[in-house]
């Protein structure tokens, strides 16, 4: 009988302890980082007491002396913090971490000393109770080492290669066939500005934005300008073509002489069809301005990448009553052209046209495989949405950068 | 008189303009200006700073083309951090904004007595943009050697501990550019998770949202209006909330014009084709 | 032409008797800052002689700013990066310890200037390009899909609610799928895709609207903040006047 | 010859690339190592780079001074303020061009800055609100539906974002704060989506050399 008693008090001295003690503690190198922090995990315990504090210590030797490195409250610093490292699982919530990067100097407990990459270390967990009792879990080695993929990025690098292949894939089959293109309303519209103009008897005038060569809105000006003339041409109505880049106003020159050449009018073509308004933007505003004043256009057709000009120039085509047509990916500026335009390509639009009109395979192929890469971010949102509405973020998370 | 109502002389629409800043500027009258959240939350990141002593990043990406707009911003958010000991490095990823940035450090600077190298320190300017903020990433001294004066930062007490963006405790990039969606947030932001505050021009701010909802900023200081809503928040009245009294007037005269052309355009000048 | 005359001989017989009148009052102070604030004045009010036409006024306050801001960022360039990044670390200049690899970087800079060269070492530019081009593309891609890709995406696929907040979300969705619907090229824009891309039009609207406001009252907040110069830092008055 | 010309540079900035994705994906030191150097070596060419745009710049306007084009008076005049601002820029407050930038608030250079450059790009934008309000009263006209929607969205924000729309009604303000958060960052993020995606595929053209445009010289 006392034995029985004295056991029944032995074991309840020994289950708190037992509950008390974490358990399943692991230690490992700190994943998706370059070395230099070491990992520890343990399980969460229900019933502790509020108040209680967990205990995180370091040793470099297997027999101690342990070094108190952080001490942090029991409720906190679940896995389920960080599921970017963790994952989303419901048992992420059941455990704690530690993420160690240094601990204290023994020599002068003001410093601290960095782990070491490829050093062992151990580690302990202890519970300090409300009371002041601590129990401690068995000492755990780990090494810290640098890491050669960074598994939170994983999505990206798989989101990031599909799409490149997609876009690679597209571009050489656009090489191949030939590839379907939405009609582009803005492009209609510019044929029948410059059939009024022909109608009125009135020159057609073509402004570039004010980027080089070197932009892909300029170079889809040009596309769009080669169109222009080419009917202007056969109309035989006045073209003119003002500019602020010596190198644009050159590449002008060609793209203007060969249309002509090409709808069989070169005698129709002059060297004052392309010229230099001025280089400095609000001259260059005032420059076009003034000739629109003057020469009356038609047809009033901006194209390309503009800043604030953008305003100057289509107030006054607007107020000539030019039947005005632009295009940019400006966004800024873009709301301007909306309200003074008849129309007005926005933004990839203007990429759209130029690749409607060039048929060159490497804008078409690229503007299909984006098409592709749009279609599946829709299907995602929607999709994800949908699920995340009933209840299963799981779609959500795949797409989380973290 | 309709053709003169459709045919007005645009100068003499510009006198309209100059008179409703000018006259507004001349009187006082008051008007409520209620700070907005997404401006109350960049005070509140400095007010959380300034309770842990920390330090603040300001990369001031501006120039005097936007100095009206973004400069008070500059002076309220420096005032508020002077005031309240937070410690504040500023840099600049355009080179035009050194000047202005100069300017707002000393004149703040002498208001609080705030003391070079110990309470800021102003790095100027570097080029590279996305990749001076890998760098700052990466490894902070090497990135800046020196401060603009040419003193070593491993050696300003400001600097000293700083050995990443990541020990920043707020970056709040003050720009007229692309600087944040093109640089701070894709390549800073995205890797070091630092809080991310924005004060820009008007013309920026409606691009900005997403990237508020996203959680990728967590404040917005947009225009002269956000400004002056910073300027109301630390008590301090400045040019921006004296810009609010002009700003509300001509935007009415401004709004009248588009109403007033509108009617005109479908009552009589629709049929003209174009204006 | 004898009307634009006139007006630009009274408004410069104007500007500098109300200069003379600022000065002798002793309101503006006839040192450094005093002049200085003429200057600026000058070129401010020479600059809004635009608004009347463009004129040599506007030209040459123009031209002369673009000079200054040249050497402005050169003065930058200069200070910060060429002397503080190249020169003192290769030469150990201003007691900086020496790093020879910058030499490397400085010489492909260096490429790069010949690309205003001749061409028969022009096209040493193009190994500069290629790294700095090579480089940033390669940078900005993954940064690129993480920040305003996949943190885009996933602020849109919350959880719907019949709530206030609930209902935004849903708007938001919807303008994001529908925008993305316009700018969709491979499909003709009929029948369901053409409805959503209305709807996609509609959003856009909104959208260039508020920038279209927003615009509008950047460009008023830089005129106040010039007018605020004129009166209070020239013309030195006591704001509010009444 | 021509490898050296045209082979080379695309080797080099498919490598580069390459180089540049991979990185991100590889916490190791010495991967990192390895971006923190090829960014370092990115903002000194880049600083190069800066002084190439200057260089061009200058040498467009002594074309014309040279060439006596048109207007040729006005491009001196940058030549002028260039000499100017260079020469206290070197002058550096007496401190000479090869140590730090003088701070001192005396510098001419800064006092060139504060009255020459800060009124200048300070007024040239604000010209801009005259020729607004102008264009609201003559041109910005609902043409089209969509346009209508634009102006309604554009007056509402211009009036809820000052303070004299709260003191008209407290749903003003409101009103525009919703219009920004919700349908104008639906509208935004699309855009964001469909232009970020244009961005990866133009740098992926560049890494494969299918984009050669910056090479210059008449290769598309």
């Amino acid at each position: 009988m006392r034995k029985i008693l004295i056991g029944i008090v032995w074991l309840l001295c020994v289950i708190p302890i037992c509950a008390q003690q974490p358990e399943e503690v692991k230690a490992f190198d700190a994943p998706n980082d370059a070395g230099g922090s070491i990992t520890v995990t343990w399980k969460r315990i229900d019933t502790l007491p509020p108040g209680t504090l967990y205990h995180i210590a370091l040793s470099e030797f297997p027999e101690g002396p342990f070094h108190l490195v952080k001490k942090i409250a029991s409720e906190t610093n679940l896995m389920s913090d960080a599921p970017g490292t963790f994952g989303h699982g419901t048992e992420t919530s059941q455990y704690h971490f530690f993420n160690i990067t240094a601990f204290p100097d023994p020599g002068d407990s003001s410093k601290t000393v960095a782990i070491e990459n490829g050093k062992t270390y151990y580690f302990q967990i202890g519970t300090q109770l409300p009371s002041g009792d601590l129990f401690f879990s068995n000492s755990i080695p780990a090494q810290a080492f640098g890491n050669l993929f960074n598994q939170t990025k994983l999505n990206n690098f798989i989101l990031g290669t599909v799409f490149s292949i997609i876009i690679l894939v597209s571009i050489y089959m656009a090489r191949r066939r030939t590839l379907f293109i939405r009609r582009i309303a803005g492009l209609e519209a510019l044929d029948e500005a410059l059939g009024r103009a022909t109608e009125m008897g009135k020159p057609v005038l073509f402004t570039h934005g004010l980027t080089g060569m070197g932009s892909v809105s300029t170079i889809a000006a040009v596309n769009i300008l080669s169109r222009v003339a080419r009917r202007t041409a056969e109309f035989n109505t006045t073209l003119r073509v003002a500019n602020n880049d010596a190198v644009v106003m050159a590449v002008s020159h060609e793209v203007v002489k060969e249309a002509y050449l090409n709808a069989g009018r070169p005698d129709a073509y002059n060297e004052d069809i392309v010229f230099m308004a001025a280089t400095e933007q609000f001259s260059y505003a005032a420059a076009v301005d003034g000739m629109m004043v003057r020469e009356r256009p038609a047809a009033n057709i901006m194209m390309g990448y503009f800043f604030a000009e953008s305003l100057l120039l289509a107030e006054t085509g607007a107020s000539i009553g030019a039947i005005q047509i632009a295009g940019t990916d400006s966004y800024t500026q873009l709301p301007f052209f909306i309200t003074t335009c008849d129309y007005t390509l926005m933004g990839e639009e203007l990429y759209a046209a130029s690749a409607y009109l060039a048929r060159e395979p490497k804008l078409l192929g690229s503007l299909k495989g984006q098409d592709i890469g749009k279609a599946v971010v829709l299907l995602v949102l929607l999709m994800g949405t949908l699920l995340s509405t009933l209840g299963n973020q799981s779609l959500t998370h795949l797409f989380t950068a973290y | 008189m309709k053709d003169f109502l459709l045919n007005i002389d645009r100068r003499i629409i510009f006198v309209f303009v100059a008179l409703g800043v000018i006259i507004p500027s001349l009187t006082e009258f008051p008007l409520p200006i209620k700070p907005t959240s997404t401006v109350q939350s960049i005070y509140d990141t400095i007010e959380e700073i300034a309770a842990k002593n920390g330090t603040v990043l300001i990369s001031f990406d501006y120039g005097p083309g936007s100095m009206p707009e973004v400069q008070p911003m500059a002076l309220s958010v420096l005032r508020h951090c002077f005031n309240k000991k937070v410690k504040v490095v500023g840099m600049c990823l355009w080179p035009t904004g050194v000047g202005l940035a100069q300017l707002a450090f000393d004149t703040v600077s002498k208001e609080f007595g705030a003391q070079y190298g110990t309470d800021y320190v102003f790095l100027g300017f570097k080029p590279g943009y996305t990749t001076l903020i890998l760098n700052m990433g990466r490894n902070f001294h090497d990135a800046f050697a020196q401060d603009l004066q040419g003193n070593r930062t491993t050696e300003l007490a400001v600097t000293r501990n700083i050995k990443g963006l990541k020990d920043f405790d707020y970056v709040l990039c003050l720009a007229a550019g692309n600087t944040p969606d093109g640089a701070w947030i894709p390549f800073g932001q995205e890797r070091y998770k630092f809080k991310f505050g924005l004060g820009c021009t008007a013309v920026m701010a409606p691009d900005q949202f997403p990237y508020l909802q996203s959680g990728q900023m967590n404040g917005l200081m947009g225009g002269l209006a956000g400004a002056a809503e910073y300027e109301v928040l630390i008590k301090t009245p400045g040019t921006a909330t004296e810009g609010m009294r002009p700003q509300s007037i001509v935007h009415l005269i401004i709004i009248l014009f588009i109403i007033l052309g509108n009617v005109m355009y479908f009552l009589h000048g629709r049929q003209k084709g174009g204006a | 032409m004898n009307r634009d005359k006139l007006f630009f001989f009274v408004f410069l017989c104007l500007f500098v008797i109300l200069n003379a009148y600022l000065l002798s009052s002793g309101k503006l102070a006839a040192n450094w800052d005093g002049f200085g604030i003429i200057i600026a004045v000058g070129i401010t009010l020479s600059l809004y002689s635009f608004l009347y036409k463009d004129n040599p006024l506007f030209k040459f306050a123009e031209n002369l700013y673009v000079g200054v801001a040249a050497a402005y960022t050169l003065d930058q360039v200069w200070y910060t990066a060429v002397l503080a990044d190249v020169l003192n670390p290769i030469f150990g200049l201003n007691d900086t310890p020496v790093d020879l690899v910058r030499m490397l970087p400085a010489i492909l800079g260096l490429c790069m200037l010949t690309q205003l060269a001749s061409p028969t070492i022009s096209w040493l530019s193009r190994i500069s390009f290629a790294f700095v081009v090579g480089l940033g593309s390669g940078l900005a891609i993954p940064r690129t899909i993480a920040a305003n890709l996949l943190a885009q995406i996933e602020p849109s696929m919350q959880s719907l609610s019949a709530s206030a907040e609930g209902f935004n979300l849903f708007v938001i969705l919807v303008g994001v799928v529908t925008v993305l619907v316009y700018f969709f090229y491979s499909v003709e824009h009929t029948g369901a895709v053409g409805i959503s891309s209305k709807i996609g039009i509609w959003f856009l609207m909104i959208s260039f609207g508020a920038s279209f406001g927003y615009t509008i009252m950047a460009r008023l907040s830089l005129l106040i903040g010039r007018v605020g110069f004129l009166l209070q830092d020239w013309l030195k008055l006591q704001l509010p006047l009444f | 010859m021509l490898f050296l010309r045209r082979t080379l540079p695309l080797i080099l900035a498919f490598v580069l690339g390459i180089i540049g994705i991979a990185i991100y994906y590889i916490p190791h030191n010495a991967a990192q190592d390895l971006e923190n150097e090829l960014a370092k070596w990115d903002r000194i060419v880049a600083a190069f780079a800066m002084l190439l745009g200057l260089y061009s710049l200058m040498r467009l306007h002594w074309s014309r001074v040279r060439r006596q084009q048109a207007g040729w008076g006005y491009s001196s005049l940058v030549f002028l303020g260039f000499a100017i601002m260079f020469f206290l820029s070197l002058f550096n407050n007496g401190l000479g061009p090869f140590v730090a930038k003088s701070s001192a608030d005396t510098d001419p250079f800064v006092w060139m800055y504060n009255n020459v450059q800060v009124p200048a790009d300070g007024t040239m934008f604000s010209i801009l609100a005259f020729f607004i309000a102008s264009a609201a009263y003559r041109t910005f006209r609902a043409r089209t539906p969509e346009a209508a929607i634009l102006l309604v969205s554009a007056m509402i924000v211009m009036i809820g974002r000052v303070p004299i729309g709260a003191l008209i009604s407290d749903w003003i303000p409101w009103a525009a704060q919703w219009l920004m958060a919700v349908p104008n960052l639906a509208a935004k993020r699309g855009i964001l989506l469909g232009v970020s995606l244009g961005a990866v595929a133009t740098s992926l053209r560049i890494i494969f050399g299918i984009e050669r445009a910056y090479l210059g010289g008449g290769e598309s």
